[in-house]
């Protein structure tokens, strides 16, 4: 299993949930996030300026099997993506073992239901 | 039981007249603060029905609409809207009463009434800006929030309060339903349809998509301080708290509260009816829209009157939500074109329907009715053709939309450099 | 002050007692806004106690109950709490007043008694709602909230305010302690014992589990309104502003102030005490424990009376709230039991002992005494009794509680199909 | 319009005075609820504009310095402050008003007069909260708060309000810039210097460090609700409704909204320049600005007079703030020490700029400037000085600041074991 | 080491934490979440239906060493469960160092005090 | 790639990004956490005491090549430090592949641009 992680925008996320249920990535789960990159629009609070380059993303992270890695990948990229700088990235990484709690299941079989797909 | 005076006592008699006046006055000027007090109502409804990275801007704006509006109309918008008529009732004398300043009175105090105006001409400014939210320049706000309180809302009022022509045809609008609520909303609407909706409202396929309000907890709370701070509104619009005004404020005030009443119920159980499940956002709006819709009656129509007035008018809110949002694809965030505009003209038009001394119900015949339509027209035609105008002219010159990156993170930051949370 | 008539000026002396009544009824006016606005403060309070998974479904009920509240009172709750007593003083007939429609004034204008009439029993109803929350569903609530304000508290408010059996006992209950917020309380408990506690409220060795409110500065500022709020039910009580009333409303005013600053200072050198640290939570119940202990006998005691009325409330609430919470088991998420029941039925027995007239303290024995604990004992059984035949039914038939995964993921979801904060 | 007794018809004039006292009653009390009401404005700016891990604590500070006001301030501040005058007119009898109790009335009730007095008093408390937020031991805050509402507000309003020295000498204070927001700040102030700056405020080179506040909708909500209350603090200070006072309570509520309006604006205009972006936080701020300056003066200057000095306040208050942050690296994180210390001292004298009567703009010539300069100095010497003392002794003694982890992982969980967000 | 991902109900997380105390697990991260799954509750807002999936979760992290795993997933897989739909899953995956900041400790160390077992 | 993951003060995130900012580090992800510990601060609530070692934590996460991972982390451990109980923590893992959504840059050239270092 793989386990993808992506910090998109957040006028996105709809879009992009779409796009990942259409190649058969079900479950999703994500939580507000803020970036530090290189935009420049200065804050100021009470005549002091800070912070000047936090932006609201949103991390969504899904575990997969290899199989779906690709096609997810591709229908992320398409449907996260405006052009413009800020649109965040795609990171994948090894999931060693899984296990969905309802059932106990294991393994691969802890992100797909027998029967189901 | 007005005072009739007596030779005989001069002196006691004018100590009694001096009370008279000073308990109005001491009204007028408590209704004036509840009105005043609507205001963070109408910032927390908005707030409440729009994402959270707007919320500092929209705060911003309804401060500033409220503080411009202050210093506007006391310096010309008072005498705009009631100095001497012009033209036949078109305008009033913008100099009479330039920088009021008059210690003297009449059923009151003098500088009471500048308040109680000032707070009325607040609010129909406030309103335009929930339809507009989200996504207009901060500057061109600025400016049209002047222009409204200066010129649009003080002329259309001097048509009916002022003593103008809307008043002199017979044209009943008692608080405001069509003077101060639909002027505001027509003139959003001229702005939404200008400005265009919101990036991400609708789908490639033209569907309107949801945008949830960050925090119906604030909505909620808006909507009862709007609630609360009505009781200064159309009460207060008696003028007046002694003689028949006595009962008059007591009975005006019932029928408010019933007819808020009727609107929040009624949305709620259309709501349940077509979407399975009675839901918040809508039923805040009804409990709106029936108190907009009894402000230009509350004191025409009996209670049963207003209380069917608030069904009406709660039974069409989520309609005319839908027709704005889902099929002219008007993007007006807190509904405001329907709150204030569609209950707003309903409201003013039942007056011709319920009143119970000339309504079409009570054998008044269509008179009334007709004379209605012609001052929710006309008056709508003003406010909407006014506020086209302007935005036209904001769009060519200041700018009336934020840029696409503006609008995505958020005007917060972009256009006042702060966050409302953090 | 009561002005004497004299024959030689009748004109003045009608112009004269004409301002005295307008005076009483701007005065009730003005004290039934600030009552409505205690809705608001319940609805905070609630909604800051809870989680914000239910959050919409709180404030829908609470604009629900006040909106079905006024409708319902109206059109017959009125009636049946101020029509002419049948049955020996047990209930006011239903059809006098029913859908009441009156010009007419006696102190002041019947319409504004309609008003403040309304605003009262639309407290008792929201009362329930907190008792109850995060578990109960909506259907359910909307109709017993309907049967609150139809039957449950006109009748035993027509006991005492409405001339009935206990009124010609003796008893004692200004602004209504007894009559308003136990009511509430006692039918609150009633739902909360048959609901059962929300899951996970009580691990499998029974012991209770906090469950911490979202919002405390919601809270907060709920139980600041409600303070607020306040100023209007108790010395708006007095019914009447101008001669020796005049001195009586600011001495009510005073008495309120004192008991809820005594309330919330004692409540949190209690928990001081007790848990090592100064809670927040129960300090503000604190508060509301002194008002709502303060308001039978308001108008009674001395300011020192008063003092000790608040520290007594705010001694006994945290002690109450473990009882009901940690030893009956009964699940009340905003402590309104202990709150509007428990310090409800304390304050209406300490008229009793505190009254400056007929108190045990100041010479007057056990009679007052005996007659409070009648008072508060008959009530309490016709609410409770009532509450608990209504729920049980509502439970056989519409359901009372929403399901296992409802109250797991949220009533918001799956009740109102919308989230408060996004 | 002052009412002229004949001896004709005694009993008529009694009542005609009386309705005269039960208006002026009237009028007071509902001012009292009004300024009542401020509380939880200041409680909301002082939660919205810090950190949400102190946001329990700053709830409770709000909350038990106005619960300690009451009581304290009825037991024996109310003494000091209007007892008759002792040494001079330094200070009031403590014991002639102790633990007050009186049915008597003049121009209205004396319990009328206690409760009014006792919510200036309050706001005075609150105040500092505000100047030394999230690094406060609570049970510092709590003796401090004792100490001010028993005896350095009440001395130093004894000075003038009560008929002290200053009041002899002729300062002018009509609603308390000084007396009662001046003397808050200036021991606000002491408590900021002594306990130095939050961690984390100012980097290792000195450099001042932005520490936005947690929730900028609660801050504005506040400041919407201080408005509000504002409209009782000023028109209410009057203490009358009645003949003259039916004009000038018009003309306050007027001067005070100009100049809240001019002074938001101006402060925005002021930021926009400054920092590129209109700013809401010191918008918010600005607003608060006008509405603290303009309390001297409020009767006394003309509206033009008003929108002046608003302006002057917006004006100053963003480079106060970058004066005692920046420079002086007093760390005020609600602003505080500007907004209610350096306005209300610029109001005072400006008084002495704008009066009608006998300002230097006026023909008044430097006269009332210097005097008013000496209340304004001799006030913020006693305010400064005592609270100096005070927070000296509380730190040797009791402790005044938590400990480095409490105040990094928050007030709320250490000091209260609650935290206000779950 | 490895490190432990768990999406599971709010309304378990108290049980899960104390089941996790008792096997060893004393350091846990957690955070609020949304997830999306196959619920079909549809939530309307101003009469348009949407987000017909969303649902409340809370993500915990922990990284423990080898030795505590598989205690760790038992107590987890048993007190986070209630049988229904939604009871949520269990990732693990490799941790290649760690530190402890207040002291610099390195490797497994960073995630144990010695003589405090 | 390395993914770094690293448990914060809240008041320490400041001179930390800075710090990383110092040694290239320019975009990190970071969210609100909270932590259970070894503390022991008592909440009460109503009456009930729960919930004895919560702790509000800031948990950052950046995504780097190799060569940018020891300088990190040496920054991180100073700048994060206090040297109290309660400092957090830092833990390395593997990164398999990653993605810019904005160019569809894959592998090491998703976290840097090219002729911008
Ligand atoms: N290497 C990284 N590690 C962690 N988060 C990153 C990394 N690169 C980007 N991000 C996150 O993604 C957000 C947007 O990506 P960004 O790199 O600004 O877009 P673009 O690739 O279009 O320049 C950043 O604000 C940050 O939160
Ligand atoms: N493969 C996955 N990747 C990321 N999150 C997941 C994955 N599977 C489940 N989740 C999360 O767990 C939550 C509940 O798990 P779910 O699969 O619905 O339970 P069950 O296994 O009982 O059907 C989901 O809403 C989602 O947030
Ligand atoms: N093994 C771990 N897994 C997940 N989170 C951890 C782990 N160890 C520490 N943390 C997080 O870091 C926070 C602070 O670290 P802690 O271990 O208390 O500091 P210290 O190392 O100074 O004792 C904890 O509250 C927790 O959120």
């Amino acid at each position: 299993m793989k386990k993808v992680e992506a910090i998109i925008r957040k006028t996105k996320f709809e879009e992009v949930k779409e796009a990942l249920h259409e190649v058969g990535i079900e479950f999703i789960t994500f939580w507000d996030v803020r970036g530090v990159g290189k935009a420049t629009q200065a804050r100021i609070y009470r005549g002091i300026k800070y912070d000047t380059s936090t932006i609201e993303r949103v991390m969504l992270t899904f575990i997969c099997r290899e199989k779906y890695l690709d096609p997810a990948i591709q229908a992320l990229l398409k449907s996260a993506k405006t052009g413009a700088v800020g649109d965040g990235k795609i990171f994948i990484s090894e999931i060693l073992d899984g296990y969905r709690i309802r059932t106990g299941d294991q393994g691969d079989k802890s992100v797909y239901l027998e029967g189901e797909e | 039981m007005e005072e009739t005076i007596t030779t005989t006592a001069p002196a006691i008699a004018e100590a009694a007249i001096g009370l008279d006046i000073s308990i109005n006055n001491l009204w007028l000027l408590l209704a004036t603060f509840l009105v005043m007090f609507m205001q963070p109502g109408f910032a927390l409804v908005e707030a409440g029905f729009t994402r959270q990275k707007n919320t500092a801007n929209i705060l911003m704006k309804n401060l500033m609409d409220f503080a411009f509006g202050a210093l506007i109309y006391w310096l010309i918008g008072y005498s705009i809207m009631y100095g001497t008529s012009l033209l036949g009732g078109l305008i009033g004398n913008p100099f009479e009463k330039f920088a009021f300043d008059s210690s003297g009175f009449g059923d009151y105090a003098d500088y009471t009434d500048l308040m109680f105006q000032t707070v009325f001409a607040a609010t129909a400014a406030t309103i335009v800006s929930g339809a507009m939210a989200e996504r207009t320049k901060f500057s061109a706000y600025l400016i049209f929030s002047v222009v409204i309180t200066l010129i649009i809302y003080p002329i259309s009022g001097h048509w009916k309060w002022g003593g103008g022509w809307l008043d002199q045809l017979g044209f009943q609008d008692f608080a405001g339903s069509t003077i101060v609520h639909s002027v505001g909303a027509w003139v959003g609407l001229a702005g939404a349809l200008i400005l265009g909706p919101r990036i991400g409202k609708y789908g490639k396929d033209g569907k309107a998509k949801a945008i949830p309000g960050h925090n119906l907890t604030l909505g909620a709370l808006g909507v009862f301080i709007l609630w609360f701070g009505w009781f200064g509104f159309n009460p207060g619009s008696q003028l007046a708290a002694t003689g028949n005004n006595t009962i008059a404020i007591g009975k005006i005030a019932l029928t408010t509260n019933l007819a808020a009443a009727a609107g929040a119920i009624t949305a709620m159980l259309i709501t349940w009816a077509r979407y399975k499940r009675p839901t918040l956002s809508l039923s805040l709006n009804g409990a709106l829209a029936g108190l907009v819709a009894i402000t230009a009656g509350c004191d025409a129509v009996s209670p049963g009157g207003a209380v069917l007035i608030g069904i009406i008018a709660g039974a069409i809110l989520p309609f005319s939500v839908e027709l704005f949002d889902q099929y002219f694809k008007v993007d007006d965030p807190v509904g405001a074109i329907s709150v204030h505009g569609v209950s707003g003209a309903l409201g003013t038009l039942l007056v011709g329907v319920f009143s119970l001394t000339d309504g079409l119900f009570y054998g008044g015949g269509f008179k009334l009715l007709g004379i209605q339509a012609v001052g929710v027209l006309s008056v709508g035609i003003w406010a909407f053709g006014m506020g086209y105008i302007l935005f036209k002219v904001l769009k060519a010159t200041n700018g009336l939309r934020v840029e696409r990156i503006i609008e995505e993170e958020g005007l917060d930051v972009y256009e006042h450099g702060e966050n409302a949370y953090n």
